[in-house]
C-alpha cells in the first residue's frame, strides 16, 4: 500500500503521520506537497494535523483552497481511503467531504493530553480492528475541536452509523460527544484525535496503530480480489 | 480604491463560548446588566476594483471569509450603505 | 500616513544630550565621539545606543560571566554564538538556550510570551539545528492578585499559541508564585534542537563581496526603544499609531525554520543570523566583526512593512521572524529559489565589503558610517562595585528556625494548596507537548524526555530555580539550582550534559544587587564544575524591579543530559501498591 | 435593552498575521484587486441599562473587550450614531 501524507504550509504533523506510516505501519509513504495536482498512484491519503497557514481567520480555511485539493476531492470520488486527522479533519469540513464545522473548545483553551474513545462503529475500512464498543486512548492536541452540525444532519449521522468515534469524557463540548465522523460511502473520515501519535508504547500508547493496520487490511482485501 | 467592510457573525442557533465566557467575565465585574455577547470578525478590504465588485466580496465571502454552516456575513462598501 | 519626523542634528544630540534619552552615559558618548573622530548623527546614535546596551554587549555582566567553566570535552560550542552545541555522539550533537522576555511579557503578556519563543526558537535554527523542544520558567506575584491572573492566563496561552502553532512540542518547564514578581513578572523560553556535526552553522559574513539577503517578515516600526520615542516631535497622535508592541506569526517563523534547514544543506550559503534584540543592526554588525569584514546596505531594499521608514526606524526595529544570511556572490538566484518553495522572499540588501566599516544607505546617501568593530567588540566594560548586603550579615547569625507541627495532615493539604507546588496541569495541558512524535517523557514528572529518532538515544531536559535560597543565600542558591536540575535529569535515567541560564537579576548599578549576581555565578559554576555540566549557553536580564525593589535573584538553570538507551528512562511516579518507598542522599 | 456594537481593529503599526494571510489567499484564489486585509473583531452585547451606558462601554471594552496596548476600539449604540 502506498500512501501520500498532504503536507501544507503550516502543517505540522505530517512527519508524524509520515514516521506512524512508515515506522509503525511498515509501508511506503510520501510526503506530497500543496501544490501539486495529482494523487495517482496512491491508495491511501492521509491529511495531517498542525496550522495550515496558521490557523489565521478560520482552521482549515484557507488550506482547501490548494492546489491539490482538487486531487483529494477526486480520490474521494474514486473510494480511496482518505483520513483527515485534526487539522485534516478541519481541511475535509470546510471542503465540504465531511458535514458540520469545528468550534473553539468549550474551554476555549487548547488541550493536549490522552483522552479515551469509544468505537461506534467497527464496520468501517478504518476501524474494523478495533472491538466495537471498546476503550481506546489517543491523544487530542487542538484549540478548535468543538464539532459542530445541525440537528437534521446530527440525525442523519447517527441513522447512519457514521459516528465512528467518540469521546468518553467530552474535552471540548463537541456536538454528541463526537470526535470522528465517516463520510456516506464510508471512504473519508475526519477525527480530532491523533491516531499517528499513538503508535508506539514508548510514547504512551499504541491505540492507534490498529486503525492503519485497519487501512492496510482492507486494501490487502480490496487488492486481493482484484487481483485474483 | 473601495474600502469594504465585512461583519461576520456566528448563527443564531450556534452556541458561542467565546461569547460566553466574556459574558461571564462582565458578570464578575459587577456589569450585570449585560445580558448576550455575541463575538464576531470584523474585516477591512481595501480593493482596487469597480466592477461588480458586490459579486466579487459576496464570492470571497462565502469561499473564504465566512463558513456559511455556522456564520452570516454582511457588508458594506466604503462608508456606504448597509446591506 | 505616518508623521515624517524631523531628526535632531548631531549638534542636537550632543547639546540636549538625547544619547542620555538612548540610554547611552556621557561618558560613553565622548568614548564614540573619540572612535569616530566627529560627533555621531542621529542614525549613529541608534546604532551605539543599542549594541553598547545590556542585552547586546553585556557590558557589566561580561567579567561576571567569564567565571562560569564553559568548555569540556563535549563541548562543540560554547556561549558566544546564537545557542550553544553539545556532542551526542553518532555525529550528532543538542544545541540549546535560554532567554527572557520578562519586560515585553510584563507590558503585553500574550504577545511578549508568544515573541520570546520565537525568539529562542530562532536562535537554535539559525545554529542548523532542527528544534525539537521548548520548555520555559515562569514567575509570577501571587495569584490573589487580578492583574496577576491576567498575566498568568495570557503568559502561558501566548507560550501555547507560538509553540503549538509552529509544531515544536512544549515539553516542560517550572512555575512559581512570590510577591518578589508581583510587578516584575519573568517569563523565560529555552528551545533545544538537534543537528548533524557537518550542519553546523556561524553567523559570520565572509567573503568581500558576498551578498547579504534579508528573509521573513517585512520590517516595521515594532519593537523600537520606548524611550527613543520620547523626542518632542512624536505627538501624542502619532502615539496612537505606534505600538513598541512586536506581535508574533508562528506560521511565518514555521515557513522560516523549514525554508532554513533547507538553505543550510546549500553551499551557497556562508553564514546565517537571526534579527532578534537590535534587528538589523545587530545580526548585520555582528556577522560582520566576527569575520573581520565590513557591510554596506541599502536601505531602500529593506522590505518594509510600513511607509515613510527613516534609516534610524528600520535599523533599531525589532520586528520578529527574520533572518539575515551573507550568500555566495552570484547565488542569490538559487537561495531565492528554496525560499519560493515555502513562499517566502529572499532579497538582497547589501555587500560584504574590506573596508572594516558599516555604512548605510539609504535614498542614494550614505547616512550611517562607523568602523565595525566599534559597535560590536567596542562597547564599554563595567567593573561593578559590590558590596554585600547588611540583611545577609544579620541573617547569617539567626539561630536555626524549626517549625512546630501539631496537625501533620493539615500542615501537608496546605503545602499541596500552594500554587507553587501543586499540579501544574492547567499550564502544561495547553501546550502541545507530543508534537514531532518523540517525547517519552510528558510534563508531570522530573524531567522532560524526548527521544532521538533513528537510534536508541534520548535527551533528559529541566528548567529549575529557587529564588528563595539565593535571597537568603546567593551563592548556596546558585548551587542549589544546578544541584536540582542535575538531580532531575539523573532521575530520568540521564546523565547530565552541560546547561544554560537565563540570569534574572535586579539592578547592577546596585552594589547588594551586583554581590548578588557575582555570588550566584559563583555557586553556579561551582556545581557546574563539579558535575560536570559546562554552561554552554545563556542571558542575562538584569534591572528586573519594580518601585525600586528587585526582584529575588532568579538565575534558571535549563540542563540538558543523555539518555544512552531508551530503557533507562525512568519517571516519578509511584508504579504500584506494595513498591518499597526509599530516601536516599544526605 | 440596549444593542451595542463594538469594532475592535488592530492599531495601525501593528502586525496583523491573518490580514496578511488572508490576503494572501485570497491573490491565490485570484483576486488580485484586494490590496490589504485587517482582520478585527465586531462585538454584539445587549445591555440592559440606560444610566451612564457610555461610561460602562467603555469601561468593558478597555477592561475586557479590547487590548488597547496593541487594538483601538469603536462602539455604536442600537442602529444609533458612530462614536
Ligand atoms: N511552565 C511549564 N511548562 C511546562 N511544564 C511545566 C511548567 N510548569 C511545570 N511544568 C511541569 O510540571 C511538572 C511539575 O513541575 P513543578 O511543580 O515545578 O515541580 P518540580 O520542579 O518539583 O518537578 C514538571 O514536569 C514540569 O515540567
Amino acid at each position: 500500500m502506498k500512501t501520500a501524507v498532504i503536507a501544507f504550509p503550516g502543517s505540522n504533523c505530517d512527519s508524524d503521520m509520515y514516521y506512524a506510516i512508515r515506522d509503525g505501519l511498515e509501508q511506503e509513504v510520501d510526503y506530497v506537497w500543496h501544490q501539486e495536482t495529482s494523487l495517482d498512484g496512491y491508495d491511501a491519503i492521509m491529511i495531517p494535523g498542525g496550522f495550515s497557514y496558521g490557523d489565521y481567520l478560520r482552521s482549515g480555511a484557507i488550506a482547501r483552497f490548494s492546489n491539490i485539493m482538487p486531487a483529494v476531492i477526486a480520490a474521494a470520488a474514486a473510494g480511496k481511503p482518505i483520513l483527515g486527522v485534526c487539522n485534516g479533519f478541519q481541511i475535509l469540513l470546510e471542503a465540504g467531504l465531511l458535514p458540520g464545522a469545528m468550534l473553539r473548545n468549550k474551554g476555549l483553551k487548547f488541550i493536549c493530553r490522552h483522552v479515551d474513545l469509544e468505537v461506534m462503529n467497527n464496520t468501517t475500512l478504518f476501524s474494523s480492528l478495533y472491538d466495537k464498543g471498546e476503550t481506546i486512548s489517543i491523544p487530542v492536541a487542538h484549540g478548535e475541536g468543538n464539532y459542530y452540525c445541525d440537528a437534521e444532519t446530527l440525525t442523519k449521522l447517527e441513522a447512519e452509523n457514521r459516528i465512528v468515534f467518540k469521546y468518553k469524557n467530552n474535552p471540548n463540548g463537541s456536538a454528541a460527544d463526537i470526535a470522528g465522523i465517516i463520510n456516506e460511502r464510508g471512504n473519508v473520515l475526519g477525527m480530532m484525535p491523533h491516531p499517528e501519535r499513538a503508535t508506539e508504547a514508548l510514547l504512551g500508547s499504541a491505540h492507534g496503530l490498529r486503525l492503519f493496520q485497519s487501512i492496510l487490511k482492507h486494501w490487502r482485501e480490496s487488492h486481493a480480489t482484484l487481483t485474483s | 480604491m473601495k474600502k469594504v467592510k465585512v461583519y461576520i457573525t456566528l448563527k443564531e442557533s450556534v452556541l458561542d463560548p467565546q461569547g460566553q465566557a466574556v459574558a461571564g467575565a462582565m458578570h464578575h465585574l459587577g456589569y450585570q446588566e449585560v445580558k448576550d455577547v455575541r463575538i464576531g470578525k470584523f474585516i477591512e478590504l481595501e480593493i482596487d476594483s469597480e466592477e461588480e465588485i458586490d459579486d466579487k466580496i459576496r464570492a470571497i465571502c462565502e469561499k473564504l471569509l465566512a463558513n456559511t454552516v455556522i456564520e452570516n456575513y454582511r457588508y458594506e462598501i466604503e462608508e456606504g450603505v448597509p446591506q | 500616513m505616518p508623521l515624517l519626523h524631523h531628526e535632531p542634528t548631531p549638534m542636537d544630540i550632543k547639546e540636549q544630550h538625547i544619547y542620555k534619552e538612548m540610554g547611552l552615559s556621557d561618558a560613553e558618548y565622548e568614548h564614540i565621539v573619540s572612535l569616530l573622530g566627529r560627533q555621531p548623527n542621529y542614525t549613529e546614535t541608534g546604532l551605539f545606543s543599542v549594541m553598547w546596551s545590556e542585552h547586546c554587549s553585556y557590558k557589566t555582566s561580561k567579567p561576571v560571566l567569564k567565571r562560569f567553566p564553559s568548555s569540556g570535552p563535549r563541548v562543540l560550542q560554547g556561549p558566544g554564538e546564537g545557542a550553544g552545541i553539545v556532542d551526542i555522539g553518532d555525529q550528532q550533537a543538542v544545541v540549546f538556550k535560554i532567554e527572557s522576555h520578562n519586560h515585553p511579557s510584563a507590558i503585553e503578556p500574550y504577545q511578549g510570551a508568544a515573541t520570546g519563543v520565537g525568539g529562542i526558537i530562532r536562535d537554535v535554527f539559525s545554529m542548523g539545528a532542527r528544534p525539537i523542544a521548548l520548555l520555559n520558567s515562569l514567575r509570577f506575584g501571587p495569584l490573589s492578585s487580578a492583574r496577576v491572573r491576567y498575566l498568568f492566563e495570557e503568559v502561558v496561552a501566548g507560550i501555547a499559541g507560538y509553540g503549538n502553532c509552529i509544531g515544536i512540542p512544549t515539553v516542560g518547564g517550572e512555575v512559581q508564585f512570590d510577591k518578589t514578581y508581583e510587578g516584575n513578572p519573568l517569563v523565560n523560553a529555552m528551545c533545544v534542537g538537534l543537528i548533524n556535526h557537518e550542519d553546523i552553522q556561524v553567523g559570520r559574513a565572509t567573503g568581500v563581496g558576498n551578498t547579504v539577503m534579508y528573509v521573513g517578515a517585512a520590517t516595521g516600526r515594532d519593537g523600537i526603544h520606548g524611550a527613543t520615542f520620547a523626542s518632542d516631535e512624536l505627538s501624542d497622535a502619532s502615539d496612537e499609531k505606534r505600538s513598541a508592541v512586536q506581535v508574533g506569526d508562528p506560521f511565518m517563523e514555521k515557513l522560516l525554520v523549514e525554508a532554513c534547514l533547507e538553505v543550510i544543506k546549500s553551499d551557497a550559503l556562508i553564514g546565517m543570523q537571526d534579527m532578534g534584540a537590535a534587528g538589523l543592526t545587530s545580526s548585520a554588525s555582528e556577522m560582520a566583526s566576527k569575520a573581520g569584514v565590513g557591510m554596506e546596505m541599502d536601505l531602500d531594499k529593506v522590505p518594509q512593512r510600513e511607509t515613510g521608514m527613516t534609516p534610524y526606524e528600520m535599523m533599531l526595529s525589532e520586528s520578529q521572524e527574520r533572518m539575515l544570511l551573507v550568500v555566495q556572490k552570484g547565488r542569490e538566484a538559487e537561495i531565492q529559489e528554496i525560499f519560493k518553495k515555502w513562499e517566502l522572499h529572499a532579497v538582497a540588501v547589501g555587500t560584504v565589503i574590506e573596508e572594516k566599516t558599516f555604512r548605510l544607505i539609504h535614498k542614494g546617501e550614505v547616512v550611517a558610517e562607523v568602523p565595525v568593530d566599534s559597535l560590536a567588540d567596542d562597547a564599554p566594560v563595567y567593573h561593578m562595585p559590590s558590596k554585600e548586603p547588611e540583611s545577609f550579615r544579620v541573617n547569617g547569625q539567626l539561630a536555626p528556625w524549626k517549625p512546630t507541627l501539631t496537625n501533620y495532615e493539615e500542615a501537608l493539604i496546605g503545602l499541596l494548596k500552594e500554587p507553587t507546588l501543586a499540579s501544574k496541569e492547567w499550564v502544561y495541558n495547553q501546550y502541545d507537548s507530543m508534537v514531532q512524535t518523540n517525547t517519552a517523557v510528558l510534563p508531570g514528572s522530573d524531567a522532560a524526555v524526548v527521544r532521538v529518532r533513528g537510534t536508541r538515544k534520548a535527551l533528559a531536559m529541566t528548567t529549575d530555580c529557587n529564588g528563595k535560597y539565593l535571597r537568603l543565600d546567593p551563592e548556596v542558591g546558585g548551587r542549589i539550582a544546578v544541584a536540582e536540575a542535575a538531580r532531575n535529569i539523573v532521575s530520568s535515567g540521564a546523565v547530565p550534559l552541560a546547561i544554560t541560564d537565563c540570569l534574572n537579576f535586579g539592578n547592577p548599578e546596585k552594589p547588594e544587587a551586583f554581590w548578588q549576581l557575582e555570588k550566584a555565578v559563583d555557586g553556579m559554576s561551582e556545581a557546574c564544575r563539579i558535575l560536570g555540566t559546562p554552561v554552554i549557553s545563556g542571558n542575562v536580564s538584569l534591572y528586573n524591579e519594580s518601585r525600586g525593589q528587585a526582584i529575588d535573584p532568579t538565575p534558571v538553570v535549563g540542563m540538558v543530559g543523555l539518555v544512552e538507551d531508551i530503557d533507562h528512562i525512568t519517571t516519578s511516579h509511584f508504579k504500584a501498591a506494595g513498591d518499597v518507598v526509599y530516601v536516599i542522599g544526605a
